[in-house]
């Protein structure tokens, strides 16, 4: 990854479900399989747990991307959270991406339990594009400024 | 105010040579409600977990964290420890510094700065956690066993033993699995069937397990210690109760076309069968699809000869609804389908079979009566090719990535018994690797090597030639001669790939038990609980969890027994205390909690409440408690934010946020 | 010096888009290449030439020329390794210095015959010069 | 229906009749090939370093060609057809070669692989269907053995070329029944001839070409079809035996009727 702004440090949070993310994301630190420091993980117990006024107040208090992670549709352990959770952010990235939150800024992604090498690689890929936007300013709370 | 205590676990070297795990206690005391930190070299240890419960004591702490590893691993721990102080073990929260940061960073600053942060973040959370009580639901004292092969004979034996009640749900007409299709069995070879029926006897006899087969599991609900499942148990059209299993109805049946599954469609059956001889019960079922009587309406001679009067063509699919405390998936596999290897020319030869074919043929039971011949012509083949490996180690998308295990031990068995039996054969195998660990399971190749001399060529085959005079030309490599073999041969046995049985899909959506990429069900934890699903309650047995051969198979079906026995047990269980409440004055009954809702646990009831000095009678959202699994779907969905989720609230998260971007 | 042979196996692996390391040395590569006995170097054995990274071998091995292209070896690799691939970049990189190819225009005349397709020397052209 | 055609170099001269028939019997079938115009040489050979770029402009330009037309781009000779589908993926689905060429080729709409390639036998099997052909059939090619000599290059790689099962196929068997003959199955029929080493190397090619012709001799084929000049050229000029070799083309027309016509 070529980091050109060093001095640019993004804050990404990623809400991972307990069931499956969340697991994918310990396999992966349990093969060793890196992802940049950048990566803030939250603990939830399903990405139907996922409140879009969380990922508002992430942006507003200067996240520079928000990842959520769950189980494959049609594997959550709530059998139907995932699908609600799909939903709701398409409508909630939508909103940010009219009101200037780039599209890149946010995703969703589908990580099982068994899938380690797919948790680094979205983070590395989601930072690598976190990094290509630079800081977010849309959303900020100038108030939550240094 | 909180009184916090935050422990930072060195995890020997896994976390200290990493962070710095001093700097992340010191940074502790920063943070507001927090009295006392300090790091120690093992937080799981029994004087790491003093360490909490002194400082419980001394400090007078109301919330604990602890930076260690995974809570997915020991917050069950810690939490225990906490309460054994006297703390309530809900005030704990687990900050991931080890899965989640030393493990994948190499930087010492970062990762100590990460660390910090996810510190500071559990803290956060803490503060605003508050004492929760789990409740308590009742253990049906019965279990479900999902498929009849070994595994699941195995566990029901050994759960019944125990006294507890067991079902085993099979879905073709006998139990048995696959087991019951293989010849011997390595490296003792002792006869398959000799070791296998005994045991399908005594299960069919014990009084607390009752076999449901030519059935299948229809739907799931429910949760831990009280699963409700629809079992579909399809029309035999033969009743069981006055069947004898004499055995004329298929003798006499006129239609005896139907590819037979038992001998993997290498002869056919009647459409009134039983798989095979021992089956077990020994109860035909008619084929519908086969039958001439279902197709045409003309026949009936199986109801003519049947002289206990046992077939009934108007029998129905029956839904069977039963309750179980534990459920194992014992679904066992399937060879996989070789339409994408027809390099070696399977579809194109019928002397290019598959192992288990190959079991079918070498048995007295099968459809050469255990003779040693070529499905083509008959006559008896003089060079025999076995070839390691078709599916199994592949990257591409043709076959599946991983080892299916089992395939060079049963080669070497296959080749054994083919040279002892015909010493005139010569017998070749290709492979990539010899796999052996087990016990005397190298020493078992190699006397398949030394004392019978198989010819082993390390190289995989790449493509088999049907030549005109009927025999088969297998070019391979000798890697370790370096040469290309052009090779004739008037058999070729594929050692093919296995593959989760493909019902497990289903299975595992409707338990919703986690499975990989391969369809193999995942365990709690790849070492540490290696029979058990994440979902409590799901207990996995056999090959439906990863390959294995049937010791293996036996002793995970042991284990599985003893973990669901475990379950049974008890007589409550403790409930989940993380389920959502609704706050009374702002909820407006709107109803759209309870359509979300994937348990039917909100209902709504009229209640009087004080609003603001305001007294009247309102519909209010109730969430049972019991049913709740704490999912949070409603809390999103409300949208005059009633709903909340108990140890994962709206400000616990948000607090986590804030401390993540501060 | 090593660095150098370091560079050209990974032009190698660049060219041709082959991770050699996936490799499990099966050798249903050489079990299957119909010009296998024409081979000095064979295919199983590409890869090992460059991980070890002596490309020098391998370009002036005489399996440069013999191998047809009929991706027998790219369709049945299990390890998706491909090695037709490696061989090809390995040409490529002959063919790319100018002076070494392995058809020259006066060998052409008293190669030809009345019925030899176009396409035959257009295929050859590409193939072994550029 | 009207598709953009590339017939290739040798179509235009040593294998003109396949190229005479195949547009015979698209008459009679009720499809056109209309000819891009100014096609150029798709090189024989698919340049498999992922760097190449200039040699794949000319599918390029045919693709695109097509693409403008608004129609589907057919091919009957086997390396064409090979080639001129990978570039196709590659532009579709490799960013950096897509991009690369796209800055040669200075188009107003830059081309993204949306033209679709079909072989003529495609043609026949999705378009037509071998059902139709069969009732177009006059002159049934009745007791005809027929082997079907695939070659490598109309089906590998299986993945990207999306012809048949690329170790077992059938096209061009479904092919030889519908035009009234017996398809004679041997191992061989999807194995090299030698292809373009039979101009330095003439015994490999040799042993190659009489591996493939003993086969389909031995399971009882009394002739060959091929959709490759140069596999035709190979099992004519290297093999020892005489097997008759003919384009699928040619018994098409013969099959439809059109043979004859053609041939005045």
């Amino acid at each position: 990854m070529s980091i050109e702004n060093k001095s640019f440090r993004p804050k990404i949070v990623a809400f991972c479900c307990n069931w499956c993310s969340y697991a994918g994301a310990d396999l992966a630190g349990s093969s060793r399989l890196s992802y940049p420091a950048d990566v803030k993980i939250i603990r939830v117990p399903c990405s139907c747990r996922v409140n879009p006024m969380f990922i508002l107040r992430a942006f507003e208090k200067g996240a520079d991307g928000v990842i959520m992670c769950g189980c494959h549709p049609g594997d959550c352990h709530y059998s139907t959270g995932n699908f609600y959770a799909r939903r709701r952010m398409t409508l909630l990235f939508s909103m940010l991406d009219y009101i200037g939150v780039e599209n890149g800024r946010t995703r969703v992604e589908w990580v099982s339990a068994a899938e380690g090498v797919k948790f680094s690689d979205t983070m590395n890929s989601f930072v690598e594009k976190i990094y290509s936007l630079g800081e977010n300013v849309r959303l900020g709370d100038l108030r939550c400024r240094n | 105010m909180q009184r916090i205590g935050v422990f930072v676990c060195h995890c020997g070297s896994n976390i200290a040579a990493t962070v710095d795990v001093s700097k992340v206690a010191e940074m502790a005391l920063m943070e507001p409600g927090v009295v006392h930190a300090e790091d120690y070299q093992y937080m799981c240890s029994e004087a790491g977990q003093a360490k909490i419960a002194d400082a419980i004591h001394e400090k007078k702490l109301t919330g604990i964290v602890v930076c260690s590893c995974s809570p997915r691993m020991h917050e069950a721990t810690f939490r225990k420890a906490a309460e054994r102080a006297g703390l309530n073990p809900y005030m704990v929260e687990i900050a991931n510094i080890r899965e989640h940061c030393s493990w994948i960073h190499k930087d010492m600053e970062e990762a100590t700065k990460k660390a910090v942060i996810l510190m500071r973040a559990a803290v956060a959370k803490v503060n605003l956690n508050t004492p929760l009580q789990p409740g308590e639901s009742r253990v049906t004292k019965r279990a479900l066993i999902i498929g009849g092969g070994i595994a699941g004979i195995q566990t029901a034996l050994d759960i019944a033993d125990a006294g507890y009640e067991v079902d085993i749900v099979e879905k073709t007409p006998s139990i048995g699995g696959r087991m019951s299709q293989l010849d011997k069995t390595f490296p003792t070879l002792d006869c398959s069937a000799c070791i296998l029926t005994p045991k399908m006897v005594e299960a069919s006899a014990h009084e607390k397990i009752k076999i449901y087969t030519y059935s299948e599991v229809e739907n799931v609900s429910g949760f831990v210690g009280d699963f409700t499942v629809d079992i579909r148990k399809k029309a035999r059209s033969v009743d069981m109760d006055k069947c004898t299993g004499c055995g004329v109805c298929q003798e006499k049946c006129p239609s005896k076309k139907a590819p037979s599954e038992f001998n993997r469609g290498l002869n056919n059956r009647s459409a009134i069968y039983t798989p095979f001889a021992q089956a077990i019960p020994n109860v035909p079922v008619i084929d519908r699809e086969a039958c001439i009587k279902f197709k045409t309406g003309k026949c009936g001679i199986c109801s003519k000869v049947c002289q206990a009067g046992a077939i009934d063509y108007e029998q129905k699919d029956e839904i069977i609804t039963e309750k179980y405390g534990a459920i194992v998936v014992a679904t066992g596999f399937d060879t996989i389908n070789l339409d994408k290897y027809d390099e070696y020319a399977y579809s194109q030869s019928k002397d290019v079979i598959t192992s288990l074919e190959l079991e079918r043929v070498m048995n007295a039971a099968g459809p050469t009566h255990g003779h040693l011949e070529r499905l083509s012509d008959g006559k008896a083949p003089k060079e025999m090719v076995f070839i390691q490996c078709v599916g199994s180690r592949c990257s591409d998308d043709r076959g599946k990535p991983y080892c299916s295990k089992i395939c060079c031990m049963y080669t070497a068995k296959h080749a054994m018994l083919i040279r002892d039996k015909y010493p005139d054969v010569n017998v070749t195998v290709f492979y990539i690797d010899v796999r052996t660990p087990g016990k005397n399971f190298d020493e078992f190749y190699r006397r398949a090597v030394e004392q019978y001399g198989v010819n082993y060529i390390k190289g995989q085959v790449g493509k088999v030639i049907p030549q005109p005079n009927g025999k088969l030309l297998v070019q391979g490599s000798d890697l370790l001669d370096n040469r290309q073999i052009l090779k004739e041969a008037d058999m070729v046995v594929l050692a093919t790939a296995i593959e989760p049985n493909p019902d497990v899909r289903k299975i595992a959506t409707m338990l919703t038990a986690s499975i990989d990429t391969n369809n193999f069900l995942t365990e709690a934890h790849a070492k540490l609980r290696p029979v058990e699903s994440p979902t409590a309650g799901i207990f996995l047995s056999g090959v439906c969890q990863g390959p294995k051969d049937i010791p293996e198979t036996v002793a995970q079906a042991g284990a599985a027994a003893v973990k669901a026995i475990g379950l049974l047990a008890k007589d409550k269980l403790m409930t989940n205390p993380c389920t959502a409440h609704s706050d009374e004055l702002l909820c407006n009954g709107c109803s759209t909690c309870e359509n979300v809702c994937p348990y039917g646990a909100i209902t709504y009831e009229d209640k009087e409440v004080n609003d603001h000095g305001i007294r009247e009678v309102r519909r209010l959202a109730v969430v049972n408690s019991a049913l709740c699994q704490g999912c949070g779907a409603c809390t999103v969905a409300c949208p005059s934010g009633a709903m909340d989720l108990q140890g994962f609230s709206n400000r616990q998260i948000i607090a986590e946020v804030d401390a993540i971007c501060r | 010096m090593s660095s150098n042979k370091k560079k050209q196996a990974e032009l190698i692996e660049e060219i041709s888009g082959v991770n050699p390391l996936k490799c499990m040395k099966c050798g249903k590569c050489s079990a299957t290449c119909p010009s296998y006995n024409e081979m000095d170097i064979k295919p199983h054995q590409f890869v090992s030439y460059v991980i070890n990274e002596d490309v020098e071998s391998l370009v002036n091995s005489k399996s440069l020329w013999k191998c047809l292209s009929c991706f027998a070896c790219v369709e049945r690799c299990p390890r998706d390794v491909k090695p037709g691939k490696l061989i090809d970049a390995a040409r490529q990189m002959v063919v790319r210095q100018r002076n070494n190819t392995y058809l020259s225009p006066d060998e052409i005349p008293e190669l030809l015959d009345p019925e030899l397709p176009q396409q035959l020397l257009v295929s050859a052209f590409r193939r072994y010069r550029r | 229906m009207k598709y953009s055609y590339y017939p290739g170099c040798t179509l235009r001269t040593k294998a003109k009749d396949l190229d005479d028939y195949a547009r015979a019997s698209a008459r009679v079938l009720g499809f056109e090939l209309e000819e891009v115009e100014d096609w150029q040489c798709c090189g024989g050979v698919y340049p498999l370093g992922t760097d190449e770029i200039a040699t794949k402009l000319s599918s390029v330009r045919a693709l695109n060609a097509a693409k403008e037309k608004n129609q589907e781009l057919v091919t009957i000779c086997s390396a064409c057809h090979h080639v001129i589908k990978r570039v196709n993926d590659d532009m579709k689905n490799v960013e950096d070669i897509c991009t690369r060429a796209n800055n040669y080729m200075e188009l107003d709409t830059p081309y993204k692989g949306e033209t679709k390639v079909l072989h003529y036998l495609e043609v026949l099997r999705d378009r037509v269907g071998f059902d139709e052909l069969k009732k177009k059939v006059v002159n049934p090619l009745k007791g005809k053995k027929i082997g079907a000599y695939y070659g490598c290059l109309l089906l590998r790689p299986g993945k990207l070329l999306e012809f048949d099962n690329p170790e077992n196929p059938k096209i061009m068997e479904d092919f030889i029944r519908a035009i009234g003959a017996e398809p004679v199955i041997y191992p061989y029929r999807n194995e090299c001839c030698g292809g373009y080493i039979s101009l330095k190397e003439k015994d490999m090619a040799k042993s190659m070409c009489d591996k493939i012709t003993e086969s389909a001799e031995g399971f009882g084929a009394d002739m060959l079809i091929t959709a490759c000049p140069l596999c035709m050229y190979n099992l004519n000029k290297s093999s020892a035996k005489k097997i008759p070799v003919y384009y699928f083309t040619e018994l098409l027309a013969e099959a439809l009727g059109v043979k004859e016509v053609q041939a005045s």
